[in-house]
C-alpha cells in the first residue's frame, strides 16, 4: 500500500496533465479560423450570444470531462489487480456522496439553463436594433437557394448581400421539401419549411465585411451536398450599389455573342424555368437570372461562374450535378458559347 | 404483492347492470348538452369531464380495476399518462404555443 | 424419437413454476398490451387533433356528421361492454348456457357497431369526405378505421369463444379465457367512448 | 431412456409437432430462449458487418474532396441503410439476444413467460431485416435518411420503392420489438425467482425490464407514424402530404412537422432502448472485475427509471431549428438537461465501484472501461445541444454524428462487445482468447478515437453531415483523413474478434461454470447452460446471491444466516445430468418446440413483401398480403391449439 501511496500524486499529475494536453489540442483544434464554414468565429451580434453560450458550456464540459476522465484513469490505474484473490472492502454505497453527485450537477446545468433560455428568449424577440433593417425572405429548393428582398424590389439566387451594421431579418421557407438556411458565421441555422415561414434576425459586423459560405443543412435528396450559398456582407455604399443595379432590368445585349446568345435564350426552352427581367423569359421554376453575370458562382456555389463553366453547364447540367431539375435537350458547343456570353454580359 | 385476487371479489351482475345505466345516462347527457346552443362556451369541459367519467366507470367495474392487483393499474395508467402527456404536448406545440417574433 | 441426452426424465409436464405475483402470465401480458394500445390510439387521436381547424376545403368531418345516428352505435358498443361483463360473470359461476348467450350478444352488439360505421362510412364517401380529400378525411378515416379493425379482431375473438362454447370445451376453469377476451373489448370500447366525444362532439 | 419417454404421436395441434433434437429444422422450431438468443446475436452480427462495410464505402468517398468513388444516390443509400441498419438490425437485437440469452438465467427462470412468441420475435425480426435490405437486389435502396423527414418521403419527391422497404422493414421490425418486449415484461415480473425481489434483480435485469416498457410504449407511435406515411404513398391521404395531388387541386394540407414530432416521440426512447442494455452490461461487467458489488445500487436503479420516464419528455430537441415557440424550446431544452443528472449518477456510481476495487484489466472490463470513458464524452457533447441557440449551429453538422457515435458506438457497441467477452463462455463453455479480446480493444478503442475524435472538429469547422461531397478549400481535408483511417482501424479490429470467435470454438480454453467469480445467478450452472437451464429453481436471498455464497467473509451488511441461494443442485457442474439423479416430483418443464412461430413469422414476410409489391401502384396485389395475414391467423390458431407441451405417452 505505501507503495501505491507514493505513485499515487505523480499518478494524479501525469493524468491530468494528459488529458489536460488532449483537450487543449483540441481546443487549439477546435478553432480553426482558416475553414469558412468554422461556427466560432462569430461575425453578428446573434453569432456572438451563441458563441458566448457555447463557450460557457464548452469550458464546464472539458473541466467535467478532466475531472471525470482524470478520476477514472487515476481509479483503474491505482486499484487494478495486483494479485489474484485480493480481497476488497466491499462498499455498497454513500448516499452522502450520491445526493452530492445528484445536487452538484443540477446546479452545473442551471448555471446552463438560465443563460440558455435568456438567449432563447432574445433570439424569439423582435430584432434589438430595429433601424432600417432589411428583410429578406429566403426560399429553399430542390437543390439551389431564392433571395428575395421585398422592400428593395430584388431577386436573386444563392448569392445573399447584406449591408454591414444593419438588422437583416430573415424569412425562411421553402418551396418543396424541408431545408435548412445556415450561415454559420451569422448564427444558427434556420429549417426551411414548406407551408410555414420561419423567423431569424442578425447584424453583420463591420468586421464581418467580406464573402462567407452557408449551405443547406437538412438533407433534402439527391443534391443536398451541393445545395451552397455564399454570404457577402457590404459596406452600406457597396450594398446600395448592388441594390441599385439587381433592381434594374436586364441590360440589353450590346452586339455580338452576347446579343446572339440573346436571340437564341428568347427561342430557347430556357424562358419556360427562368426569369430575365425586362424580356419574355418569366419562368419562376429555376433561380432568376436578370443579373446572373454578377454572381460569383454557378450551380449553388458549385463552380465558379466563368464563361467556361457556365458553357459546360448548359451543355451537360447533369453531368456537373446529376439530378438537378435542368434537363435541356442537347446544346451545341458553339451556342453554349453564346449562351455563356449572354448570361456573363448580365450584371 | 398480494397473491391471487379472489374471483368472487368482481362484482356481480347487478352491480353490471346499475353501471350500465350510469353510462347510458352519461351518454344521454352527451349527446344532449350538445344540442343545448347555452351550453357551447362550456361544451368543452362538460364533455370532457363526462366521456372521463365513463371512461373511469368501464375501466374501474368492466375491467376490475378497482378491484384487480395493482400492478395491473398500474401498467395501464402508465401508458394512459404517457399517452395524455404527449397528446398534451402535441396540441401546445400545434394550437397554442406560436412563436412570438412573425414579421 | 431420440430425446436429447441430457434432457430431464419427462414426467408429467404439469408442474408449472409458480409465477413470482400469483398473477397469470396472459393476463398481465394483455394489461402490457392495453398500456402500450393507449400509446397506438393516442398516436392516432392526436394525429387528427393536430389537424382540426386547420382542414381546408370541404366537406371536412363536421359538415357530414350526423350525431343521432352515431350517438346509436356507440351505445351498442357501449352496451355491448355490459354483454361481456356479464358473459365472464356467467362463466365464473360455471353458467355455460348464459355465456354462450352473452358472447353472442357482444359480437352481435359489435356487428351492429361495424355495420353501422362500414354505412357511415360509405355515406360519408358520398357526401364528399375522402381519405385523400384533405386533413380531415385522411385522419377521421384512418383513426376509426384502425378502431374498426380492432372491433373486428375483438368479434373474431368472442366468436371462437363461442364457438368453443358451443363446442364444450369451456368450463369454469376457462374463465380466464373470457376474461382477458372481455379485457381487450372493453379497452375497445373505451377507445370509442374518447373518439365519440373527442371526433364527434366537441366542437372546433 | 429414449424408450420410457417417447412422446405420443402428435395429436392436439393441426401439425405434427417438430422433434428433431438436433440439426436444421431443431434451430427452426427451437423455442428455447438460449437458442433464440443465439439466433440473434448470429444474425445481429451478420447485419453488422454489413453496417460496418456501408460505413466503410462512406468513409472511403469522404477521404479526399470531390471524391467520385460514389455517386449521390449511392452514397445517400449507404448513410440511410447504415443508420437503419445499425439502430434496427444490431444494436437492438445485440440486446435482445442478451435479454434472451442471459435475463432467464439471472431471474432463475427455466424459460420466458412466452417461448413461443419469443420464436416468433425473432423469425419477425428476420423476415424485417430481409425486407429491409431486399431493395438491394433490385437497385430501390432507401435513400432519404433513417429518420425519413416529409415531404421528401412523399411519392411525389421519392418515387422509388426504396421508401417503401424501408416503411415496410421498419413496420415488421416494429412488430418484432413489441412481441419481444411484451415477452420480457411479463418475464420478469412473473418468472423471477422465489425471493427475488425487484429491488434484488441484477442491473442488466432491470435495464432490460425498463427498457422493455420504453419499447412497449414507443413501437406503437412509430406504427402509427408509419401506417399515416404508408397510407399516404399508397393510398393518396395527406397526413404528411403539402402538395396538392394534381394541379389546380387545393392544397393537401398536411404538415411536414407532424411526422418529425410523431417519429421523435418514438426515437428519442428509443436512443435509450439502445443505450440502456449498454448501461446494464456495464454495471454487470464492472463489478465482477472490481470484485466489489455495485456502489449505490438502489441509486442506479432510479437514475435508470428516470431515465426512461424523461425520456418521454424530451423529444423535441431534435427539432430545436424547426422554429418551436420559445416556450416549447426553453421546456425541452431544460427536460434534456434534467436527464443529464440521473446519467452523470451512473458515471459516478460504476468509477466508484471500480474505487478501490481489484480491477482485473481482462478484455470484459477494457471494453466496459472503454464505455464510460467513451460514454462521458458523449454526454458532455449532449449537454452542449441541449442548448437549443448552440445547438442551432451543432445541428445537422459533423458535431452531432461525432456525439451520437460516443454514445451508440463508443456506448452501446463497447458495452456490446464487453457483454460478448463476458457471457461467452457462458454461453460457449469455451473463453475467448484474452490476448486477441486486448488486441481487439486497442485497436477499436484506438480506430474509433481517430474516427469519430475528429468529427468534433469537422462539425466546429461547419462541415454538415449527409454531404457526399465537399470542396477542398473548406479545411475538412485533413480530418476526413484521419477519420477514414481510424474507420479502417476498427474494420480490421472486428476481423480480431472473428478469428477470435473461431479460434475459441475450436480450440478455446474451457471456461467452467464461474470463469469470472461471477456474482449472478447464471454463474451457478454450468457453461453451456443445459437446456432446462436449473434443476431446480433456486431461491434467492440477496443482491448477488452467487458472490454472497462464495465469500460469505465479504458479506459486509448482508442479512446473516440466510443461505443466499438456497438449492442442493444449483451447482452440480457436471452436463446437466444432476435432474436425472434427482428424485421424481421436481419434473422440470421446459417447452417443445413448434412450428407455427416460423410459420407465423413467414406470414409477415409474405405480408409485407405483398405491400411491397403493391407499392409500385397495382393495389391488387395487395391479395398477396392478404395471404401472409392469412398465413398468420391459421398459425395464431395452430398455436393457440397447441399445448405448450405434448402429453407425455406413459
Amino acid at each position: 500500500m505505501t507503495r501505491a501511496g507514493s505513485l499515487r500524486p505523480r499518478l494524479i499529475t501525469l493524468s491530468c496533465a494528459i488529458l489536460f494536453a488532449i483537450s487543449a489540442g483540441g481546443c487549439t483544434q477546435l478553432a480553426n479560423p482558416s475553414a469558412p464554414q468554422s461556427t466560432v468565429f462569430p461575425g453578428s451580434d446573434w453569432g456572438r450570444m451563441i458563441q458566448d453560450l457555447y463557450g460557457l458550456i464548452f469550458w464546464m464540459a472539458v473541466v467535467v470531462f478532466v475531472g471525470v476522465e482524470g478520476f477514472l484513469l487515476y481509479t483503474v490505474i491505482r486499484f487494478r489487480r495486483r494479485r489474484e484473490g485480493e480481497a476488497v472492502s466491499q462498499t455498497h454505497g454513500n448516499t452522502l456522496l450520491e445526493v452530492a453527485w445528484t445536487v452538484v450537477p443540477s446546479i452545473v446545468l442551471l448555471m446552463i439553463a438560465v443563460p440558455t433560455i435568456s438567449t432563447i428568449f432574445i433570439g424569439d424577440m423582435p430584432p434589438p436594433v430595429t433601424t432600417n433593417p432589411v428583410r429578406v425572405t429566403v426560399i429553399g429548393h430542390q437543390w439551389w437557394w431564392e433571395f428575395r428582398y421585398p422592400d428593395l424590389g430584388v431577386v436573386t439566387a444563392n448569392e445573399l448581400h447584406l449591408p454591414a451594421g444593419r438588422t437583416a431579418t430573415i424569412e425562411v421557407t421553402s418551396a418543396d421539401v424541408i431545408h435548412s438556411f445556415w450561415v454559420p458565421k451569422m448564427g444558427g441555422k434556420v429549417d426551411a419549411i414548406p407551408t410555414r415561414i420561419n423567423t431569424m434576425w442578425f447584424t453583420p459586423d463591420a468586421a464581418a465585411v467580406g464573402e462567407h459560405f452557408g449551405q443547406c443543412a437538412e438533407f433534402c435528396g439527391l443534391q443536398h451536398a451541393n445545395m451552397r450559398m455564399r454570404l457577402f456582407v457590404d459596406t452600406a455604399a457597396n450594398f446600395d450599389a448592388w441594390v441599385q443595379q439587381q433592381r434594374a432590368p436586364a441590360s440589353a445585349a450590346a452586339a455580338g455573342d452576347a446579343q446572339q446568345g440573346a436571340e437564341l435564350f428568347q427561342r430557347s426552352a430556357c424562358i419556360t424555368c427562368h426569369t430575365i427581367k425586362g424580356t419574355n423569359a418569366q419562368g419562376t421554376i429555376g433561380p432568376d437570372l436578370t443579373h446572373v453575370g454578377s454572381r460569383t458562382t454557378i450551380a449553388a456555389g458549385m463552380i465558379d461562374n466563368t464563361p467556361e463553366n457556365l458553357a459546360h453547364w448548359i451543355r451537360d447540367p447533369q453531368g456537373v450535378k446529376v439530378g438537378n431539375k435542368m434537363v435541356l435537350p442537347q446544346v451545341s458547343e458553339s451556342d453554349a458559347r453564346l449562351f455563356a456570353a449572354y448570361l456573363q454580359s448580365l450584371r | 404483492m398480494s397473491a391471487h385476487q379472489p374471483e368472487h371479489a368482481h362484482p356481480g351482475a347487478q352491480q353490471y347492470i346499475t353501471i350500465a345505466a350510469i353510462l347510458t345516462f352519461i351518454t344521454l347527457v352527451e349527446v344532449s348538452v350538445y344540442y343545448i346552443a347555452a351550453l357551447r362556451p362550456v361544451l368543452l369541459p362538460v364533455l370532457v369531464v363526462l366521456s372521463a367519467g365513463k371512461f373511469a366507470l368501464v375501466v374501474m367495474y368492466y375491467m376490475h380495476l378497482k378491484f384487480d392487483n395493482r400492478l395491473f393499474s398500474g401498467m395501464f395508467l402508465f401508458g394512459l399518462a404517457t399517452a395524455l402527456f404527449t397528446a398534451i404536448a402535441f396540441i401546445f406545440l400545434f394550437h397554442l404555443l406560436q412563436p412570438r417574433f412573425v414579421t | 424419437m431420440q430425446q436429447v441426452a441430457s434432457a430431464p426424465p419427462a414426467h408429467p409436464p404439469t408442474h408449472v413454476e409458480e409465477p413470482s405475483t400469483g398473477l397469470n402470465n396472459r393476463k398481465v401480458l394483455m394489461w402490457a398490451f392495453l398500456g402500450s394500445d393507449c400509446m397506438f390510439f393516442g398516436a392516432l387521436i392526436v394525429s387528427y387533433l393536430v389537424y382540426r381547424g386547420r382542414w381546408q376545403g370541404h366537406p371536412v368531418p363536421t359538415d357530414v356528421f350526423d350525431i343521432p345516428y352515431t350517438s346509436v352505435s356507440a351505445f351498442a358498443l357501449l352496451m355491448s361492454s355490459l354483454a361481456m361483463v356479464l358473459a365472464l360473470a356467467a362463466i365464473q359461476r360455471g353458467d355455460i348456457r348464459r355465456l354462450k348467450i352473452w358472447l353472442l350478444t357482444t359480437a352481435g352488439l359489435g356487428l351492429v357497431f361495424i355495420g353501422g360505421q362500414i354505412f357511415e362510412f360509405t355515406t360519408f364517401g358520398h357526401e364528399g369526405l375522402t381519405l385523400g380529400g384533405n386533413t380531415g378525411g385522411t385522419t377521421f378515416f384512418v383513426l376509426t378505421g384502425f378502431h374498426g379493425a380492432h372491433v373486428s379482431l375483438g368479434i373474431a375473438w368472442l366468436l371462437s369463444l363461442f364457438v368453443q362454447a358451443v363446442r364444450g370445451q369451456m368450463a369454469q376453469a376457462r374463465s380466464l379465457d373470457v376474461e382477458i377476451a372481455g379485457l381487450y373489448w372493453h379497452f375497445v370500447d373505451i377507445v370509442w367512448i374518447i373518439i365519440f366525444t373527442v371526433v364527434y362532439l366537441i366542437p372546433i | 431412456m429414449a424408450t420410457a419417454t417417447a412422446r405420443a404421436a402428435p395429436r392436439a395441434g393441426i401439425l405434427a409437432r417438430p422433434v428433431a433434437p438436433m440439426g436444421i429444422w431443431s434451430w427452426l422450431t427451437t423455442i428455447d430462449h438460449k437458442r433464440i438468443g443465439i439466433l440473434y446475436e448470429l444474425t445481429a452480427f451478420i447485419f453488422f458487418l454489413i453496417g460496418g462495410l456501408e460505413a466503410l464505402l462512406m468513409r472511403s468517398q469522404l477521404v479526399q474532396p470531390d471524391n467520385t468513388l460514389l455517386g449521390p444516390g449511392q452514397y445517400n443509400a449507404l448513410f440511410t441503410m447504415h443508420g437503419t441498419t445499425m439502430i434496427f438490425l444490431v444494436v437492438m437485437p445485440l440486446s435482445a439476444a442478451f435479454f434472451n440469452y442471459i435475463v432467464p438465467l439471472q431471474i432463475g427462470a427455466r424459460d420466458v413467460a412466452f417461448p413461443r412468441l419469443n420464436a416468433f420475435s425473432y423469425w419477425v425480426f428476420l423476415s424485417g431485416g430481409v425486407l429491409m435490405n431486399l431493395g438491394f437486389l433490385i437497385g430501390a435502396v432507401p435513400d432519404m435518411g433513417w429518420f425519413a423527414y416529409s415531404p421528401l418521403t412523399s411519392s411525389q419527391f421519392s418515387p422509388s420503392v426504396g421508401v417503401d422497404f424501408w416503411v415496410v422493414g421498419l413496420q415488421v421490425l416494429g412488430v418484432a420489438s413489441l412481441a419481444a418486449a411484451f415477452n420480457f415484461l411479463v418475464t420478469i415480473i412473473q418468472m423471477r425467482a422465489p425471493g427475488l425481489s425487484f429491488m434484488r434483480m441484477p442491473l442488466f435485469t432491470w435495464t432490460t425490464f425498463v427498457t422493455s416498457i420504453l419499447i412497449v410504449l414507443a413501437f406503437p407511435v412509430i406504427a402509427v407514424a408509419l401506417i399515416e406515411l404508408m397510407f399516404d404513398r399508397l393510398f393518396g391521404s395527406t397526413f404528411f402530404n403539402v402538395t396538392p395531388a394534381a394541379a389546380g387541386a387545393a392544397a393537401a394540407g398536411g404538415d411536414p412537422i407532424l411526422w418529425q414530432h410523431l417519429f421523435w416521440v418514438f426515437a428519442h426512447p428509443e436512443v435509450y432502448i439502445l443505450i440502456l442494455p449498454a448501461m446494464g452490461i456495464v454495471s454487470e461487467v464492472v463489478p465482477v472485475f472490481s470484485r466489489k458489488p455495485l456502489f449505490g445500487y438502489p441509486f442506479m436503479v432510479y437514475a435508470v427509471v428516470s431515465i426512461a420516464f424523461l425520456s418521454f419528455t424530451v423529444w423535441a430537441h431534435h427539432m430545436f431549428t424547426t422554429g418551436l415557440s420559445a416556450i416549447a424550446m426553453s421546456f425541452f431544452a431544460a427536460s434534456t438537461m434534467l436527464i443529464a443528472v440521473p446519467t452523470g449518477i451512473k458515471i459516478f456510481n460504476w468509477i466508484s465501484t471500480l474505487y478501490g476495487g481489484s480491477i482485473a484489466l481482462k478484455a470484459p472490463a477494457m471494453f466496459a472501461l472503454g464505455f464510460i470513458a467513451m460514454f462521458t464524452i458523449g454526454g458532455l457533447s449532449g449537454v452542449m445541444h441541449a442548448s437549443p441557440p448552440v445547438d442551432t449551429q451543432q445541428q445537422d453538422t459533423y458535431f452531432v454524428v461525432a456525439h451520437l457515435h460516443y454514445v451508440l458506438f463508443g456506448g452501446s457497441i463497447f458495452a456490446l462487445f464487453a457483454g460478448i467477452y463476458y457471457w461467452w463462455p457462458k454461453i460457449t463453455g469455451r473463453l475467448l482468447g484474452d490476448g486477441l479480446g486486448q488486441l481487439q480493444f486497442w485497436l477499436m478503442f484506438i480506430g474509433f478515437n481517430l474516427t469519430f475524435g475528429p468529427m468534433h472538429f469537422l462539425g466546429v469547422d461547419g462541415m454538415p453531415r449527409r454531404v457526399y461531397t465537399y470542396s477542398p478549400g473548406m479545411g475538412w481535408e485533413l480530418w476526413n483523413v484521419v477519420a477514414t483511417i481510424g474507420a479502417f482501424v476498427i474494420g480490421v479490429s472486428v476481423l480480431v474478434f472473428i478469428f477470435n470467435a473461431f479460434k475459441s470454438l475450436r480450440t478455446g480454453e474451457r471456461a467452467g461454470d464461474d470463469p469470472w467469480d461471477g456474482m449472478t445467478l447464471e454463474w451457478t450452472i454450468p457453461s453451456p447452460p443445459p437446456h432446462y437451464n436449473f434443476v431446480e429453481i433456486p431461491t434467492v436471498a440477496g443482491r448477488n446471491p452467487l458472490w454472497l455464497q462464495k465469500h460469505p467473509e465479504l458479506a459486509g451488511r448482508h442479512v446473516p444466516g440466510a443461505d443466499p441461494i438456497a438449492t442442493d443442485t444449483g451447482h452440480s457442474g457436471s452436463e446437466g445430468s444432476g435432474a436425472e439423479s434427482h428424485d421424481g416430483h421436481h419434473a422440470v418443464h421446459v417447452p417443445d418446440p413448434s412450428y407455427w412461430p416460423l410459420f407465423a413469422g413467414a406470414g409477415i414476410f409474405v405480408a409485407g413483401f405483398g405491400v411491397l409489391l403493391s407499392a409500385g401502384g397495382n393495389l391488387s396485389l395487395l391479395a398477396v398480403t392478404g395471404v401472409g395475414l392469412f398465413i398468420v391467423i391459421v398459425s395464431i390458431f395452430g398455436w393457440s391449439l397447441e399445448p405448450v407441451n405434448e402429453p407425455v405417452q406413459a
